[in-house]
């Protein structure tokens, strides 16, 4: 990248880089992935297709949506895990049992979703737990309750669920809307004035409350916004599969914690976003979908796998780096 | 030269020991049975797996990274020593090796994380696949009819030297090394010094660089070693073998009183969180509860442990005396891109 | 007719007793100055009327009506704005977001209009004349004055009933302060109570009406400013007199110690020459920002740049901090908060940060007796009171915080010492004393390379000032014509579009 | 490493118009799936095979989500047949009514799916539970102290044990009682742990009920110190060797690695158009240490151990046993993947 001397650049007095960076290069690693894996298997190049490929990918969008929120507020959640897993298995058991009305029974999930990312937010915020145990412990116990709902892999799913996931809407899949719909709301969140308080609270505890922000109760309805997220993803998952299954959210904690710094949300907070999170997490089913499709030995594969996540983080790093460069 | 150190960490650990303790005493009041020299002794042996596993894993994360390549590591532990062993070569020289091999593998972590400033999540992850990448390659299964390990990792794991198991006294040997390091010495200082505030420390004529990169050395070879007395104990090895010990290693630093952001925390403490951790997982059977029950309890007594350990170092900061202001860890230059 | 009115105001934070009963009276349409040493408690009472800190005790009163303490949201609703010694604004939002922080115009549900938002940020810079910064800019981005002057700003988004500058100038050089001190002045016309906190005698001399002295958490004299001498302040300051603040210096600089050739940092600053006398002060002048910082950094290495340099006759690579220090070349840096200090480390810890192979024995392990010693005399050196030595340090006072900073950088007993503002935010009486020991460490033969954005302080520590503009060398100002002026004029005469703000 | 791309082509030239089978597994952590695959691996390659089959083999991460993903990458290819040893019974059947659709055949087999569409060889867990619980039961003579193995909570497999072993111990001995449970997690590290910490803190055991790794179980018990005591588990060769060299009372469970070469074989027989039952039960066969433990009520096959038959006194403790079955004469080098 070429920089222009303008006068204004001598005078230290710096153009701010016009692109984002962050941003810039996601997306192109994105596209990229893209690229290949349609050229390995073109039978993809089709709507329907890209439709099931992001239906799949949709529990972890969720899941990184979760793990972004509580990352910008300088947290963490482990327990994304568990509350997707009591989602998931509840919208499996007693949704499905149900008779009646399935549509407020979902909603019922969510509120429980939310309930359970309070519960997160008042021992992070109010009881000044670290993050990290703090989800830990609700982690485990939120899988215990999971078990709890569902011992094994079963239950029946709700056909509205599985109907509308595998519907469309206007010629496009139902699963690429919801993305869709997951980054619209993402960009109301970022651009309300919550959004610039969640920042804020990530990036400098003491200086917004200098600012006159309502730290604690920011980070208490972060967390509760990112068990709503989790819970979203459970239930995505049970449509998807048209099952439950107790122990189907302990794989999306790591996931979801890679999607967010593949990202390049900071794990020290207030810097980065959902929609990066969400690009990044699409970018590692594309990772694996790649690796299946090109039907290596299994070694070959994982380590494949293994080198395109650090070939992309790399590439990263380098461009930002270079981005850097060029303000003071 | 207690006043030079930050208060807060000494409590944090003397809390962490101390709800260690308390669980302890709960499990031998509901069941004498805990209590005896046997079941002790056992838990002294699952703890050090814990203990070895989160002792890099202490080191990273006060230097402000993280290692989640700590089970993979684990696993060529096991796999490579009894490839090795039963190759021929001699059962110490192979776990030496293996254990060298292991830090070579954590210097190509803190490579990437120093040099290319590639996340340490990431880095470490991806390590960790290349290095599943290379087990699954040697075919995983040992076809020697021989017993896959050899007789000294296994005699390190299940032997005992006076009252205690071997790695007992090695795990004890090596606290007090790793306690030096960090409270004493100069390397010590630097890895919380880079922890704190990355940039401070480079300005502070640190080499930022070095210290990640021995963080992380230190943690591949603690991690192989535990891999090798964990095969040792077991008397054989597979892929999985260290998977329980991803979240482990960390929950114990962090039940330890570290801060995930690095900066403050201390291998005692990182040892009372394995004690505590391994107490609870032993003394929740004891209650007869579903296995749903007992992931319930789990979770809600870590909680409430660490609630109670903390609120009462609190208690004993105030009694002290001391100014105590929250010591919210300084931006690194991760998110600030100040000038230069 | 406006009054501010503070009785009986205590604050401890365990065992150190802050505030001691402070009482204080501010009239509308005046400014108010407040002085005191470090860690009197200036900035703990303005906190306190702030809202952002509790008192133990005590009341305050504005127009006779009880201000509620312990919210910063009923303060800001009384009116009460402040700029914060360590400043308030968020590194990582733009400088939009955060002039109109929690102020964002919104549509309904609550929508941030971004366009509306970094209009109103443009009309509010273009407001105070400061249309030269992009309101897109991350503010961690800017330079340090910059984020002052934005700090300043943003308190003065609506018009206040009373404005809080605590060390708002420390940061600046003298035409940013007296834009800081006009903005003060103005609301004080507007009829606001306007309390300036200052370590600079000649700003509360030339602006304030009338001044409080602080000491101890206690106010021990309130006159008007001018039926009070230099002298008296400072005796109420400290508890005793300073009889001069300049230091008299005793040899004159000898041989060439450092000598660097067409340095360059990135395609900013340079190229450009200098030597570096032993025993020499050698003063670094110019507005703000024109590339001073990234001179200071290079020559300690801790920015990379090309260009040659010799330490005394052996080459200098200046590679990297360590390098740098192990030669012994040392800097302080800019930035105490997010490059001087481990914030959560105790003070100690801190001072011998930055020379632990010092006392490190052959084993690697650290010989804490003698560390501790050293850094009790170093303590001793800059002034910080030895029993906050275990406290951490972000418990300290902003002035005290810089103490540490400086101490840090001279207990690696350095052979050329790069000191940038070393005494921003530093209470007379220990100016004083860090004078007299630049003084001393010049005598020595130590070089030391001195930025300030204090024109008085440039004119009358060092032996030689170089000016700096666009990151190039435009003049020198040798010994025998130092003063404020003359350094003043190159340095504006050499930026032309920024001429008219000095006159 | 062996290649998993086509077991055929070791053989080069095929007649091309070869059945591409994939072989869809979802985990490779412990010991007994690397050995399902290779012998997958070495039927498709076998004489009888190499012409008719094209073996791919997926492995994808061990959640359902990621074999659905990797499921759908197979489809798009349309082979002939998929063959699953799923990552749960209910979570791919959408996916596999896909397949089924696409004109796949689908065949699942160890860990099987629900989906009507698709071809079932599982193995009878109730029968190796019960079998397993009334062996343990006819040892201690109905009454007891016992540890019980509570497996991996939240899979199949697990639950039907255990809801199994209660059920019987409470009917048909109620003079046992569990004195304690662990949860072997189906790996060897665990079982140990867990059974150790058992052992610490009950005095007397008479037996051990687990559907895993006696070897585990034997060496806790020598650890401790403390006399052998009926056991069942997993037929490990590991356990098997040492339960008949020290002459110790052990039941053997659990379904050979083999049924990846029998689903081929039936695959191959379904492609070319002969008749296979939609579900087809393995009756697995089950081993007792010693011939003086036969009587006792069982339902599936029942062997003494043999050496060189069922088990082999010098072969690699993770040999699952037995290895070769049918007309196939597969070698523990096969199985081990060398
Ligand atoms: N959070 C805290 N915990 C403990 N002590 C504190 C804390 N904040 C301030 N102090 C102490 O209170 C005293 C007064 O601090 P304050 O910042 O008000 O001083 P100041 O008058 O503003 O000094 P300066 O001129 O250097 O800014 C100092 O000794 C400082 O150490
Ligand atoms: N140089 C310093 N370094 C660190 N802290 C200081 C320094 N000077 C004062 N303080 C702190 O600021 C607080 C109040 O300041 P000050 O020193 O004026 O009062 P004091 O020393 O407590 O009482 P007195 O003035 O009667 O000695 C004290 O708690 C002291 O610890
Ligand atoms: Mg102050
Ligand atoms: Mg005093």
């Amino acid at each position: 990248m070429s920089t222009a001397t303008v006068p204004v650049e001598r005078r230290l007095r710096l153009p701010r880089p016009r692109i984002d960076w962050g941003i810039a290069v996601t997306t192109l690693l994105l596209a990229t992935l893209v690229v290949v894996d349609l050229s390995l298997q073109p039978a993809l190049a089709d709507i329907t297709q890209i439709g099931l490929l992001v239906q799949t990918a949709l529990p972890l969008l969720f899941v990184a949506a979760a793990q972004t929120l509580a990352v910008l507020v300088r947290g963490i959640d482990l327990s994304v895990g568990g509350v997707f897993a009591v989602a998931n298995t509840m919208t499996a058991v007693w949704v499905g049992a149900a008779g009646g009305n399935h549509q407020l029974l979902l909603l019922a999930v969510l509120v429980a979703g939310l309930a359970m990312g309070a519960i997160n937010g008042v021992l992070i915020a109010g009881l000044g737990f670290q993050p990290f145990i703090a989800t830990l412990g609700t982690w485990t116990a939120y899988g215990g309750v999971a078990l709890m709902i569902l011992p094994s892999d079963g239950g029946a799913v709700p056909l509205v669920l599985t109907s509308i996931l595998n519907g469309t809407v206007a010629g496009i899949p139902a699963s690429i809307v919801i993305v869709a719909v997951l980054l619209l709301a993402w960009r109301v969140l970022r651009t309300s004035r919550f959004g610039t308080q969640i920042y804020a609270v990530g990036d400098d505890e003491e200086r917004a409350r200098l600012n006159g922000t309502p730290v604690r109760r920011v980070r208490l309805l972060v967390y509760a916004l990112a068990g709503l997220c989790a819970a979203v993803g459970g239930i995505m998952l049970a449509g998807a599969t048209s099952t439950g299954s107790p122990t189907a959210g302990d794989p999306y904690i790591l996931m979801s914690l890679s999607a967010v710094v593949i990202g390049g949300t900071s794990l020290r907070g207030g810097a980065g976003g959902v929609g990066l999170s969400v690009m990044a997490a699409f970018s590692l089913i594309l990772i694996s979908d790649i690796a299946s499709a090109m039907n290596l030995d299994v070694w070959v594969s994982v380590a494949a796998s293994a080198l395109l996540l650090l070939v992309m983080v790399t590439a990263r790093a380098l461009v930002e780096r270079r981005a850097e460069g060029r303000t003071p | 030269m207690t006043r030079l150190r930050a208060p807060r960490i000494h409590l944090s650990t003397v809390s962490a020991f101390a709800l260690c303790a308390v669980l302890f005493v709960i499990a031998t009041l509901h069941a004498s049975g805990f209590a005896s020299g046997d079941n002790v002794r056992q838990l002294l042996v699952f703890a050090s797996f814990v203990g070895f596993a989160a002792l890099g894993q202490t080191l990273v994360v006060l230097s402000g990274g993280m290692d989640l390549s700590v089970p993979w590591l684990m696993a060529f532990g096991g796999i490579q020593l009894s490839h090795w062993a039963t190759g021929g070569m001699p059962g110490g020289a192979a776990i030496a090796l293996v254990v060298l091999v292991g830090a070579l593998i954590g210097v190509v972590n803190g490579v990437g994380v120093a040099f290319l400033r590639i996340p340490p999540i990431i880095m470490t992850l991806a390590v960790g696949g290349l290095v599943q990448a290379y087990l699954l390659s040697l075919g995983l299964l040992d076809s020697s009819g021989k017993s896959p390990v050899p007789a000294a990792a296994v005699s390190a794991a299940s032997d005992r030297l006076g009252p205690l198991p071997i790695v007992a006294w090695v795990w004890l040997v090596v606290a007090v090394a790793v306690g030096l390091l960090l409270s004493r010495s100069a390397a010590g200082r630097r890895i919380y010094a880079v922890g704190a505030n990355e940039e401070v420390a480079r300005l502070s004529g640190i080499d930022v660089a070095r210290v990640r990169l021995a963080a992380y050395a230190l943690s591949g070879a603690a991690a192989a070693f535990a891999g090798v007395i964990l095969a040792g104990y077991v008397g054989n090895t597979y892929l999985d073998i260290g998977q329980p010990y991803l979240f482990a290693s960390i929950a114990a630093v962090v039940v330890g009183g570290a801060s995930i952001l690095g900066g403050h925390g201390t291998y005692w403490g990182t040892v009372a969180g394995a004690l505590t951790l391994t107490v609870l997982s032993a003394m929740l059977p004891l209650f007869h509860l579903s296995d749903a029950g007992l992931k319930v309890v789990y979770g809600v007594v870590i909680l409430l442990g660490v609630w109670l350990s903390q609120s009462g170092g609190e208690l004993l900061a105030r009694v002290r005396r001391r100014a105590t202001i929250s010591p919210e860890p300084p931006h690194s230059p991760e998110v600030t891109t100040s000038a230069p | 007719m406006r009054l501010l009115k503070v009785a009986g105001l205590r604050k401890s934070y365990g065992a150190v007793d802050v505030l001691r009963g402070v009482g204080l009276e501010a009239r509308g349409g005046e400014i108010h100055g407040l002085l005191g040493e470090n860690g009197a408690g200036k900035s703990t009472l303005m906190k306190i009327l702030s809202g952002v800190t509790r008192a133990d005790a005590g009341s305050v009163t504005l127009d006779g009506e009880p201000l509620t303490l312990g919210r910063p949201t009923a303060s800001t609703a009384a009116g009460v704005r402040t700029v914060f010694q360590e400043l308030s604004t968020l590194p990582q939002l733009t400088v939009a977001e955060n002039l109109l922080y929690g102020a964002e115009p919104t549509a309904l549900l609550g929508h941030v209009r971004g366009r509306r938002l970094r209009d109103q940020a443009r009309e509010l810079l273009a407001r105070f004349g400061l249309e030269r910064i992009d309101v897109d800019r991350r503010l961690g981005t800017l330079a340090l004055g910059d984020r002052q002057l934005l700090e300043v700003v943003k308190a003065l988004r609506e018009t206040p009933r009373v404005l809080i500058l605590d060390e708002a100038t420390s940061a600046l050089s003298a035409e940013d302060s007296a834009w800081v001190l006009g903005q003060g002045r103005r609301a004080a016309e507007a009829g606001a109570v306007v309390l300036l906190i200052t370590h600079r005698l000649a700003e509360v001399r030339a602006h304030a009406e009338r001044v409080t002295v602080l000491r101890g958490g206690d106010d021990v004299l309130a006159v008007p400013t001018a039926e009070a001498d230099d002298d008296e302040l400072i005796a109420a300051m400290l508890g005793r007199r300073v009889e001069r603040l300049y230091p008299r210096r005793g040899g004159a600089p000898a041989g060439p110690l450092l000598r660097v050739s067409d340095l360059s940092v990135g395609d900013r600053v340079g190229p450009l020459d200098l030597t570096l006398h032993e025993g020499e002060v050698l003063g670094i002048g110019g507005l703000q920002g024109q590339g001073q910082r990234e001179l200071l950094m290079a020559l300690g290495g801790a920015v990379p740049w090309s260009g040659s340099a010799r330490l005394r006759d052996a080459p200098y690579a200046g590679t990297s901090p360590k390098r740098a220090i192990a030669d012994g070349v040392t800097l302080v840096p800019e930035d105490r908060q997010r490059e001087g200090l481990l914030l959560a480390d105790p003070v100690a810890r801190n001072l011998t940060v930055g020379s632990l192979p010092r006392f490190t024995r052959p084993g690697g392990l650290i010989d804490a007796a003698r560390e501790a010693t050293a850094a009790a005399a170093q303590a001793t050196q800059v002034g910080v009171a030895h029993d906050r030595l275990g406290s951490p340090v972000s418990a300290l006072s902003g002035g005290n915080q810089q103490k540490v900073v400086l101490g840090k950088a001279l207990l690696a007993d350095p052979s050329v010492l790069l000191l940038h503002d070393c005494t921003r935010g530093v209470d007379v009486g220990t100016k004083a004393e860090i004078f007299t020991l630049i003084a001393e460490l010049a005598d020595r033969g130590v070089g030391i390379v001195l930025y300030s954005s204090d024109l008085s302080e440039l004119a009358n520590v060092c032996d030689r000032v170089l000016v700096m503009a666009e990151g190039r060398l435009v003049g020198e100002v040798p010994s025998g014509e130092l003063s404020e002026e003359a350094i003043l004029r190159l340095a504006v005469g050499s930026v032309p579009d920024r001429a008219e703000v000095a006159a | 490493g062996s290649g998993d791309d086509s077991g055929g082509a070791g053989s080069g030239g095929g007649s091309g118009k070869r059945h591409e089978i994939v072989l869809s597994n979802n985990y490779m952590g412990n010991e007994w799936r690397p050995q399902m695959v290779n012998v997958a691996k070495f039927v498709a390659g076998s004489a009888d095979y190499r012409d008719k089959v094209k073996l791919d083999v997926r492995i994808s991460d061990a959640t359902p989500a990621a074999q659905i993903q990797s499921l759908q990458s197979v489809i798009r290819k349309k082979p002939d047949a998929i063959m699953i040893d799923a990552a749960s019974a209910t979570a791919l059947n959408p996916t596999l009514e896909q397949a089924c659709k696409a004109g796949i055949l689908v065949f699942s087999f160890d860990q099987v799916v629900t989906a009507p569409c698709a071809y079932k060889l599982p193995q009878d867990y109730e029968a190796q539970a019960t079998d397993a619980v009334n062996w343990l039961g006819t040892q201690l003579k109905g009454k007891g102290k016992i540890l019980m193995d509570t497996g991996l909570p939240g899979i199949p497999l697990s639950e039907t044990y255990v809801k199994v072993w209660k059920k019987v111990l409470a009917e048909k001995y109620p003079g046992i009682e569990v004195v304690g449970t662990f949860s072997s997690q189906y790996a060897p590290g665990p079982e140990l742990q867990g059974v150790s910490a058992q052992l610490a803190r009950n005095p007397k055991i008479d037996g051990i009920l687990s559907g895993a790794y006696v070897a585990s179980d034997i060496k806790a018990l020598k650890q401790a110190g403390r006399p052998m005591v009926p056991m069942t588990g997993l037929d490990f060769n590991g356990g098997q060797k040492q339960c008949a060299t020290e002459k110790l009372k052990c039941f053997f469970i659990g379904a050979p690695a083999f049924v990846s070469g029998m689903a081929i074989e039936r695959i191959v027989k379904v492609l070319d158009g002969g008749q296979q039952p939609k579900q087809e039960v393995y009756f697995d066969t089950n081993y007792v240490s010693e011939a003086g433990q036969i009587d006792f009520p069982h339902t599936q096959k029942l062997e003494t151990l043999k050496a060189g038959e069922n088990y082999y006194p010098d072969g690699a403790d993770s040999l699952v046993t037995p290895i070769s079955f049918g007309a196939h004469d597969i070698t523990a080098a096969d199985v081990l993947g060398k």
